[in-house]
């Protein structure tokens, strides 16, 4: 096919007053660079400049096996890692059919709720703290506490945990974990009336807020933004309802839609989020039936020659894994479709004719974890 | 729509497609000159609607470099696999669908940086991840690393 | 009164009798402004070192924190270390800065808080200057502080710091009016502008409780809006850690840093110790008309202990919206005082001038 | 008219939400007993980690200083990012066929992800997590340890 030359586009106009937000500040979340043009204090244009922890994380899978690859995933969207690694782990089953035992979906169920509560909280942190409240920072961390304590106990780390291998689990669920799961949930529920109190129902916040960033469901469908910031705009796209996995069939929760599409909507969609995840956990946590905690799996996991594609609910949107196999143990080529990735691609549009202060709440409700965008 | 009738529907869009074996989506390898209308129809047209690119990735299958398509079609819930696929590795070019997928716009920036594939008409092609100077594109298989750090 | 042992008046008297009976004038006048200047000067730091410590302390326990508890029993070290820390910092140099108006701006800010404060009377008798104009000279004197703000802002060329000090602009001209006209009302009430004069109109009786309805909208008004002036709590739009990562400031370093820091905290102090004066009597004891006995109780509470317990309060009360509230927008932040505060006010005024007018208060 | 009631209802409802948010940081200030934050340094002495904690890689030895390492190289293979090292020696059995064992098992505790994949495929269960986790140290070589301690051998039920 031949080329048809675009002339260079002019990165940003000369006479445009443009800041460079990052990629070391307060609220870019990160080594994430904004470079903003502005008209006395409103965006114009946007570029976002990526890759500053790029790790080459597609290129490191073309030489790990599956279970290495694991650890891997953790690393990229480190508020969510049981749920990046329950993705990989899934398409492995997926792909050699395994069917693991009931007790391994249940448990992954409960933790990946578990970690999405964990990563709202911190959402909510840094929402707060982007928004001026650094109060909220702390309150967030202290609950996400409670979380971690308890990944700790039964998974030995508070960040980064490997759990999940395929076909199973590293090990078995702790004999508390249980019993603490549901103190967190009670105490959690009393917490999050804090959380309005402080925060959601405060008439800053929702001046700041509402009718902020706007973007409309078919925008957000093609942009592919999904998670509670696609869900903000109207867009259906809860993968745990469209193309279940675990034992989400099995648990009545509901896919929070709101349509608004603004910076309040997708703030609003996570704390329902945050007690949705609670509900889930309650019908789960007595009914973990006994068994194995492992699948019977080779020694060596080797997947079929051919591609395959898993797609799970992230904190953040929709994870997808894309692997082509040449039915060797290590993966040909491996593609993560992060949600940070596309939710960023958004903001430039989104932010146009906002303010600074928009544009910090604009981000912070987008929720992007930069590690996720660069991989 | 089921998966017969959309094979169908494709096949009768272009006829040049060919079926690849997928367990998981139906997948076709579309010429790449064909590309760009055929996904203005999948989008537009109301039977087809695949409103949500929900994956474009860059596969080298050492012989050809792949752009692989993952659609979904929010209204209707059907999936579809599409491949455009080049033996050029020196200049490989495909048309760019960021007019009719937004999100393709950062989804070919990355594959364009790590893959070396060019887009047509994409609006701001450039490095996403990688600086401005950095030689070849590591994600290809020829990728020579001579710090070796994917190893060290 | 029974609170006359507390009284200053004859105590300096007797050392400015004795200081133009030994010297002549001139000199006695030198020597004056001198022993004020170091009163000041030592006082500030005092307040200015506790403050912080106040502050870090109140924001740790809003946050279930205990703050600082490492230098010293309950960290009450710490802020002096940090000082010294600031003393010895390396003062970097900006390449295209405006050498003399980036040197120049911490120093106009401080000096607008310094100016001000020699106004307040901190008991009866103890204070530097007592103005027949003396609210009038506060508030002209500690709008001056803005123009270091702004010179900082420009001079440092840095982007973050002119938007943060542009922005800073804007707020305070429009708060000024607010703070301005709320202290009005209350000069409609005190039917004076000298400091000494409204404290001692408050004997029987703090002007938020005597002019009960519209001193109270006041004294509200007073205190965002000065909260505010101040660049703090929600309003800190100017240093906006989250947006323009450190504001007006981003460039200082070291003790011009430090010298920002405390006129923050200073002036903090300074729009508490105006609100505490005309609202809620300055060191005027709290008394209740018609209760004797419990108004002597009262009285034997020395007058700065009231006067310092007022402020403080009303420190917390700005400590307490900082670390709750979201920062306000600036756009939001200029519709809240046009929109709200100063129709508020304008009616407020006029409320209050007819009630003085028809005597209603108490 | 409506909006000027609406201007009134703004006001309230906004000076109401503000109370909430106070009232939260107001409780949590005058409720000391509230406070989370540990005193690390000084709770060192009963600071102690979960059974589970992932400190670092270990190799537990008996009291005979016997450990249960056959060397056979998993761990090193199934670590992703090389943080293991096996020095293998040979030594000559009685019955004169030789015998793998051990001489240094290498760890690389600056490398380590703590993924866990060496303690979960050794097939003699020879490694385990520590609870060690302060860590920092100012010379980067100490990083390096030599998990089978000088001297040791290995468990008698192992090797046979």
């Amino acid at each position: 096919m031949k080329e048809v030359i675009n002339l260079p586009v002019k990165n940003i106009e000369e006479e445009e007053y443009h800041i460079n937000m990052g990629p070391q500040h307060p609220s870019t979340h990160g080594v994430l660079r904004l470079v903003v043009s502005l008209q006395g204090e409103i965006v114009k244009s946007l570029k976002p400049h990526c890759g500053y922890i790029h790790r080459g994380i597609e290129k490191m899978c073309e030489k790990d096996t599956y279970p290495q690859i694991i650890h891997l995933t953790d690393r990229m969207d480190y508020l969510s890692a049981h749920i990046n690694n329950h993705a990989v782990c899934l398409l492995v089953e997926k792909a050699l059919e395994v069917e693991v035992p009931e007790r391994v979906k249940y448990i992954r169920t409960i933790v990946d709720e578990l970690n999405r509560i964990a990563s709202h909280q911190l959402w909510w942190c840094s929402f707060g703290m982007d928004m001026g409240g650094l109060t909220c920072f702390f309150y967030g961390l202290r609950d996400r506490e409670k979380i971690l304590d308890i990944f700790e106990e039964s998974f030995g780390s508070r960040l980064l945990h490997s759990y999940y291998t395929p076909g199973g689990l590293m090990m078995d669920i702790h004999p508390d974990f249980q019993k603490n799961v549901k103190v967190f949930i009670k105490y959690f529920r009393k917490k999050i009336k804090d959380y309005d109190d402080l925060l959601s129902g405060n008439v800053i916040m929702q001046l700041r807020t509402k009718g902020v960033g706007v973007i409309s469901k078919e925008d957000a469908i093609s942009f592919g933004m999904t998670g509670p910031t696609g869900r903000g705009s109207g867009f259906s796209c809860d993968v745990r309802k469209h193309h279940p996995y675990g034992v989400y069939e099995k648990v009545q929760f509901n896919e929070i839609v709101r349509t608004e599409g603004d910076t309040l909507a997708r703030y609003l969609n996570r704390m329902d989020e945050m007690r949705e995840s609670m509900n889930i956990i309650e019908q789960l946590i007595d009914n973990i039936p006994a068994g194995d905690y492992t699948a019977k799996m080779k020694a060596v996991i080797k997947l079929p020659a051919g591609e395959y594609f898993q797609r799970v609910e992230s904190a953040r949107g929709e994870l997808g894994v894309y692997v082509v196999s040449d039915g060797n143990k290590t993966p040909f080529r491996m593609k993560f479709r992060t949600p940070s990735f596309s939710n960023l691609s958004t903001l430039d549009y989104v932010s146009r004719g906002c303010k600074i202060a928009d544009l910090v709440a604009i981000g912070a409700s987008m929720d992007y974890v930069i590690p996720d965008i660069d991989r | 729509m089921d998966t017969a009738a959309l094979k169908e529907r494709i096949l009768g869009l272009v006829p040049e497609a060919t079926l690849v074996e997928n367990k998981q989506f139906l997948t076709f390898v579309i010429p790449a000159a064909k590309m760009h209308d055929l996904a203005l129809k999948l989008k537009y047209e109301a039977d087809l609607a695949f409103d949500y690119l929900f994956c474009q990735s860059g596969v080298d299958m050492v012989k050809t470099l792949q752009v692989v398509y993952h659609l979904e079609s929010t209204t209707l819930i059907h999936q579809l696999e599409l491949k455009v696929e080049t033996a050029d590795r020196e200049n490989p070019v495909f048309d760019t669908v960021c007019d009719i997928w937004m999100t393709a716009e950062f989804h070919e920036r990355e594959i364009f940086d790590l893959m070396g594939i060019r887009f047509n008409n994409h609006p701001d092609l450039r490095r996403l991840f990688l600086d401005e100077e950095w030689k070849g594109y590591p994600l290809r298989k020829d990728y020579v690393d001579e710090v070796n750090i994917v190893e060290l | 009164m029974a609170f006359s042992i507390y009284d200053f008046t004859s105590f300096n008297q007797s050392i400015d009798k004795l200081l133009y009976d030994s010297l002549p004038p001139f000199w006695a006048l030198i020597i004056e402004m001198t022993i004020i200047g170091v009163v000041f000067l030592l006082f500030y730091a005092v307040v200015g070192l506790f403050l912080v410590y106040a502050e870090r302390k109140v924001c740790a326990f809003m946050q279930n924190r205990v703050g600082p508890n490492r230098v010293g029993p309950y960290g009450i070290f710490q802020t002096i270390a940090d000082f010294i820390k600031l003393l010895m910092k390396e003062l970097i140099y900006i390449k295209n800065a405006d050498k003399l108006l980036f040197n120049l701006a911490p120093f106009i800010v401080i000096i607008a808080s310094f100016m001000a404060i020699s106004a307040v009377p901190f008991a009866k008798g103890l204070h530097a200057i007592d103005f027949d104009i003396g609210i009038l000279y506060v508030i002209a004197v500690s709008s001056l502080g803005v123009v270091g703000i702004l010179l900082a802002g420009w001079s440092s060329n840095n982007k973050y710091s002119l938007i943060g000090a542009m922005r800073s602009g804007a707020q305070i001209v429009s708060y000024e009016l607010s703070v301005g006209l709320s202290l009005v009302t209350i000069i409609i009430l005190a039917g004076t502008m000298q400091f000494s004069a409204i404290v001692e109109g408050q004997a029987n009786g703090w002007f938020i409780f005597k002019g009960h309805i519209p001193a109270f909208i006041a004294f509200v008004v007073f205190l965002i809006a000065s909260t505010a002036e101040t660049n703090r709590g929600p309003f800190d739009l100017a240093e906006a850690e989250s947006e323009l990562t450190a504001g007006f400031h981003t460039e200082y370093s070291g003790i011009k840093f430090a010298f920002f820091f405390l006129a923050e905290y200073m002036n903090m102090f300074l729009v508490a110790s105006i609100a505490a004066t005309v609202f809620l009597g300055g060191w005027m004891p709290f008394h209740v008309s018609g209760w004797g006995g419990f108004n002597a109780v009262m009285d034997f509470i020395p007058p700065l202990i009231w006067y310092f317990g007022k402020t403080a309060f009303i420190i917390f009360l700005m400590m307490w919206f900082k670390w709750t509230f979201p920062r306000l927008r600036i756009d939001q932040l200029l519709t809240l005082e046009w929109k709200y505060l100063l129709p508020i006010n304008l009616v407020n005024i006029l409320v209050m001038a007819f009630m003085v007018l028809m005597g209603w208060h108490f | 008219m409506n909006s000027f009631f609406q201007y009134f209802a703004d006001i309230f409802n906004g000076v109401k939400s503000l109370l909430t948010g106070m009232k939260v940081t107001g409780r949590y200030f005058f409720s000391p007993w509230e406070i989370v934050t540990q005193q690390y340094p000084e709770n060192r002495k009963t600071l102690k980690m979960y059974d589970r904690f992932k400190g670092e890689v270990i190799m537990p030895h008996t009291a005979n200083n016997e450990h249960r390492c056959t060397g056979c190289g998993i761990c090193e293979t199934n670590c992703p990012n090389g943080s293991i090292e096996i020095i293998q020696d040979k030594i000559d059995m009685p019955d004169g066929k030789k015998k793998r064992i051990i001489d240094k098992h290498i760890y690389h505790l600056s490398m380590c992800t703590f993924c866990g994949l060496c303690i979960k495929t050794c097939p003699s269960d020879a490694l385990a997590w520590g609870q060690e986790f302060e860590h920092a140290v100012f010379d980067r070589t100490k990083l390096t340890k030599i998990l089978n301690k000088p001297g040791s051998s290995i468990l008698k039920d192992i090797s046979e």
